[in-house]
């Protein structure tokens, strides 16, 4: 147990992101730049932009999956060592957004990988990122101490996620 | 008692445990004052423990294309060679491990063979952006080397000794006199110590934007904290060494006087990293052998002169 | 050392977008590069076809989250030409002025951008940090950081209250010293310029046969700048200065850029002073005539030009989109020749790209044969050219 | 660049302390779109209008259908706002919507719509 406290907190306290774009406009690659900008500074708590999807923990994928970049993204995804975490940030990434309809699109990130955390927005803003970013911790948090779904669900508790009913 | 004398310094104090914990240390002081330099936060001091932690706790994947013997073995060989070089260093007034008459020429050999291990790290994990890093590597290797030992050898000729706990000695008790001689080869060790630890304006063997990461770009897991290690108690080899050589305070304070040397000695080095944009690997060598190269001749030429 | 080759992109630090290049190398030296583009493409054009006018501004405007602003404005210019809508004299007070804020977010941004491409990360802090003043300001007036959403067909969809007038000048005075003082200091970093100078370097007769625009045609000495040549908005009321230089390589662009941030804040500052009362916006009919237009819009980057056809429905019946990036992506291709692996990455920030309107493939179909080709980036640079 | 970097180095760092303080979002950001059920009149203009085709209409057991948000959809433009002719939809400043499962990026309405109608 102690061991996998350790663990816990390493994870939680040193992820390393890896950044995807596999379609969006660009704003919301520059809203995660920008997470590491002075103003929010995401080093704070130890997340650093890796250039190698080897080195990363969470990818984060932002743009809706259009049908050219579909096989990248899955490429990039298995170069990742486990444990790995998805964030598809931006409703491009959750559902293809306003493309949802386009023909060269297939829709979010979901629709190829197993996606962790959500994070809406158009772009969202960095510190919506940010807040997401800190789910997907709790999230790692829980599973390296092997909590299950229900601990993983209490763990998440007092971040912003509502219970469901 | 005496084999457990012997282990606790190798494994504890100065040996091990002491270097790695030291360039954590340094890895994070340095980040930090990176940050502040650049008007952020920065990261926590536990964060480079954690990092390697955690990279301990990860997948570890050999890539197609990559040799696996070289893969599993060159990041152990690599931080065993850093380690090694580091029970040569005096911390302070506390004697090495390994002390003896030729000690700096040893230390500069391993740190060479480091170089030679890192420019292998890249060539055999199967990514070109690792080959091209490797071959980058050992050009900048070529680059810098000449002038820290040029740089270290004035501090020897100075004190007329091979032996790092000698000058150390020496160099404090000469200061004042050498004073021109002594910062000039400050100036050029510092500026090529930053080029052997490849940090910016030298860090084209790893440069993210061209390269990703280099040597390290496939790395993962275990390894990549074995190396990480490796790179911190090179950090820490590099900056005692300047600390013990070039610094009145090892000898004067002790083990005290080492760590606010070292500190002295990285704060430098970070601001010198924040203010600059990389070279070109070609501008690298270009700058070494122009500049570089011919100023410490100076030094060392003065330091003749000096002590004729 | 053997020859080899090294893709950037898809998925590479340098870009922030999914292009790709591959490379083939001759130790540090680029032999030749293959540029794959169409990871983006997300079929926008054609998507128009299905929404509705009002509805095709907002995907117009995600055609890409920098110079949203350029786009919808382009975009409302050409549809209000259809229209013969009068577009109310505060409404295009208030469309330059986005259109300037857009500008100096797009080229501090740049900076930033260009410092970390040469690993210079303190000038990357530095421009993003002073980059938020103005995206706070922008988020006062419009909502949003980013995609600000303040265009649609007849006019824009908020107003300036006097507070946001306030909170602007007092950004811009804070712009003023910092961007002043930022700028200089990076133009003086030895290091900086030395990875700049020469690199990157187009000629004038270059540049104008490959079709450049924006900075990286003004870099070059070819002075066009259609807020002067063809005025659109407000900017035929405007006084401003058109920053070009002579040199052509990435350091004068820089300079240019820079420049260009000085010139809008005192457009900035222009509007503010002489801000018409009035309406924001005429109403705009549901279905727009049958016609087509085609208007111009001085981006951040170059010209963006829209062309609309409307066949009197409640939808557009096609829209075609030539965006800054891809009139400058043949210089791209010619620089990129000789030159060193290091320069890579600064190189094709240099014209600032952003590949999200960039992306597109081009079906050839001859008539004759019916035999359909498509083409990628290289084959259709290689015919255009010979 | 050296005076800059040591004026920063004994400055106040630029960082907001996010997520331990929030910051104010400034008023009129586009966040999360919310209707007011009691003023809606369920004239699907909203629906018509939204360019990302996030609004569903949901038989409610009123008269007339009543909107629900697809948040994981929504490009929050605002232009359903825009559009209501009865003003029954606003845009608030939530931002922080980040969420574990798309079905909690469903506006809350439309579950408990479900299982009223079973
Ligand atoms: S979610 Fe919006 S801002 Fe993000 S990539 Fe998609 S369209 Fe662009
Ligand atoms: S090239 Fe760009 S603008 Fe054109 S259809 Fe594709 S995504 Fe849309
Ligand atoms: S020609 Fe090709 S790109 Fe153009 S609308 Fe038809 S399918 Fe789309
Ligand atoms: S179709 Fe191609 S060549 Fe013709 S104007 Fe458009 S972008 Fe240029
Ligand atoms: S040039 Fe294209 S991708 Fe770049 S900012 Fe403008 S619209 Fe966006
Ligand atoms: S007032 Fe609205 S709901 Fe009533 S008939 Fe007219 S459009 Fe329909
Ligand atoms: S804000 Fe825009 S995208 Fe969201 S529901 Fe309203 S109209 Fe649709
Ligand atoms: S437009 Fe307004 S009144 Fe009509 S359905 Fe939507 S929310 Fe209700």
């Amino acid at each position: 147990m102690m061991l996998e406290k350790i663990i816990a907190l390493s994870r939680k306290s040193s992820p390393w992101v890896c950044h995807f774009n596999s379609g969006g406009c660009n704003a919301c690659d520059i809203e995660v730049m920008a997470t590491l900008t002075p103003r929010f500074d995401v080093e704070r708590f130890g997340i650093q932009l890796k250039g190698s999807p080897r080195h990363a923990d969470i990818l984060v994928c932002t743009g809706p999956v259009t049908k050219q970049i579909r096989e990248r993204l899955l490429r990039v995804y298995h170069q990742m060592p486990t444990p790995k975490y998805i964030a598809a940030v931006g409703s491009c990434a959750l559902s293809g957004g306003v493309f949802y309809d386009c023909y060269n699109v297939l829709g979010g990130i979901d629709r190829v990988l197993p996606v962790d955390v959500y994070v809406p927005g158009c772009p969202p803003r960095p510190d919506a990122i940010i807040a997401g970013i800190v789910k997907v911790l709790q999230k790692m948090e829980a599973d390296a101490l092997e909590l299950g779904d229900q601990g993983r669900a209490s763990a998440a508790e007092g971040g912003n996620s509502r219970v469901s009913h | 008692m005496a084999i457990i004398d012997d282990l606790f310094k190798i494994l504890v104090f100065p040996g091990f445990l002491f270097v790695v914990n030291l360039g954590l240390f340094l890895e994070w002081l340095d980040r930090k004052i990176y940050a502040r330099l650049q008007n952020r936060v920065g990261p926590p001091w536990y964060q480079p423990w954690l990092d390697i932690l955690k990279l301990l706790s990860k997948e570890d994947v050999i890539p197609e294309g990559a040799s696996r013997f070289m893969f599993t073995w060159l990041p152990v060989f690599y931080l065993a060679v850093t380690v090694t070089a580091s029970l040569c260093i005096p911390v302070g007034t506390y004697a090495a491990i390994y002390s003896f008459p030729g000690d700096l020429i040893v230390v500069l050999f391993l740190l060479t063979l480091a170089t030679i291990i890192l420019f292998l790290l890249g060539w055999y994990s199967g990514s070109p952006f690792g080959r091209v890093g490797a071959v980058r590597a050992v050009t900048q290797f070529l680059a810098y080397e000449v002038p820290l030992v040029a740089a270290l050898l004035t501090q020897a000729l100075l004190a007329d000794s091979w032996s790092i706990s000698l000058v150390m000695a020496r160099t404090t008790v000469g200061f004042p006199r050498f004073v021109v001689v002594h910062l000039t080869a400050l100036a050029v060790a510092l500026i090529s110590l930053q080029g052997k630890l490849l940090r910016v304006p030298f860090d084209a063997p790893e440069a993210e934007t061209e390269i990703v990461a280099g040597p390290f770009t496939e790395y993962t897991g275990r390894r990549l904290a074995f190396i990480r290690l490796a790179e911190r108690t090179e950090m820490a080899v590099g900056v005692g060494l300047v600390s013990d050589l070039f610094l009145p305070f090892p000898a004067r304070l002790g083990v005290l006087g080492f760590v606010i040397s070292a500190i002295l000695v990285t704060f430098v080095l970070s601001v010198l990293r924040a203010s600059v944009a990389r070279f070109r690997i070609e501008d690298t060598t270009v700058l070494a052998w122009k500049y570089i190269l011919p100023f410490s001749a100076l030094g060392m030429v003065l330091a003749i002169i000096v002590r004729g | 050392m053997s020859d080899m080759e090294i893709p950037v992109g898809p998925q590479h630090p340098a870009l922030k977008e999914p292009e790709s290049f591959r490379f083939e190398l001759e130790g540090e030296i680029v032999k030749s590069v293959d540029i794959r583009l169409g990871y983006v493409h997300r079929g926008i054009e054609r998507a128009c076809q299905d929404r509705t006018w009002v509805q095709a501004v907002y995907l117009i405007e995600r055609i890409c989250g920098i110079c949203s602003h350029s786009h919808t404005t382009c975009f409302c210019q050409a549809v209000e030409d259809i229209a013969g809508l009068e577009v109310p004299r505060r409404a295009r007070y208030i469309r330059s002025l986005i259109g300037e804020m857009e500008r100096i977010h797009s080229h501090l941004l740049w900076l930033g951008l260009a410092g970390h491409e040469v690993g210079f990360d303190t000038l990357f802090m530095y421009a993003w940090r002073d980059r938020e003043v103005i995206l706070d300001a922008l988020e006062a007036i419009s909502g949003n950081r980013v995609n600000y959403g303040m265009n649609t067909i007849g006019g824009v969809r908020r107003d300036l209250t006097d507070r946001d007038v306030e909170e602007l000048r007092s950004a811009i005075r804070i712009l003023e010293e910092r961007v002043g003082y930022y700028t200089d200091v990076a133009l003086e970093e030895s290091t900086f310029r030395n990875r700049l100078e020469g690199v990157g370097k187009i000629t004038k007769q270059q540049a104008i046969d490959l079709g450049t625009v924006g900075p990286t045609a003004r870099a070059a000495g070819v002075n066009v700048d259609l807020r002067r040549d063809d005025p659109y908005a407000a900017y035929d009321e405007i006084p401003f200065n058109v920053v070009t230089a002579e040199a052509g390589d990435l350091l004068a662009a820089a300079e240019v850029r820079l420049g260009e941030i000085r010139e809008s804040i005192g457009i900035m500052k222009y509007i503010l002073d002489n801000l018409p009362d009035g309406p924001i916006a005429v109403k705009a009919p549901r279905r727009i005539p049958p016609g087509e237009a085609c208007s111009r819009y001085e981006a951040p980057r170059g010209e963006d030009i829209h062309y609309v056809r409307s066949s009197g429905g409640d939808k557009p019946e096609r829209v075609k989109v030539r965006a800054p990036t891809l009139a400058n992506i043949n210089a791209v291709a010619e620089s990129m020749k000789g030159v060193r692996v290091a320069d890579i990455p600064i190189i094709i920030a240099g014209i600032d790209p952003c590949f999200s309107c960039t992306d597109r493939m081009v079906r050839l179909e001859d008539r004759i044969s019916g035999r359909v080709e498509v083409l990628r980036w290289q084959d259709l640079s290689r015919r255009y050219r010979r | 660049m050296l005076p800059e970097l040591i004026r920063s180095l004994f400055q106040k760092p630029a960082t907001v302390r996010y997520p331990v303080e929030r910051v104010p979002a400034p008023e009129g950001l586009r966040g999360k779109p919310v209707c007011d059920y009691s003023m809606c009149i369920g004239c699907r203009m909203c629906s018509r209008d939204c360019p990302a085709a996030a609004i569903e209409m949901v038989d409610t057991g009123e008269r007339t259908p009543r909107p629900v948000f697809h948040y994981d959809r929504c490009a929050f433009c605002g232009q359903c706002a825009d559009t209501c002719p009865k003003k029954a939809i606003s845009l608030t400043s939530d931002y922080e919507l980040s969420a574990f499962s798309k079905d909690d990026l469903v506006s809350l309405e439309r579950r408990r719509g479900e299982s009223a109608a079973g």
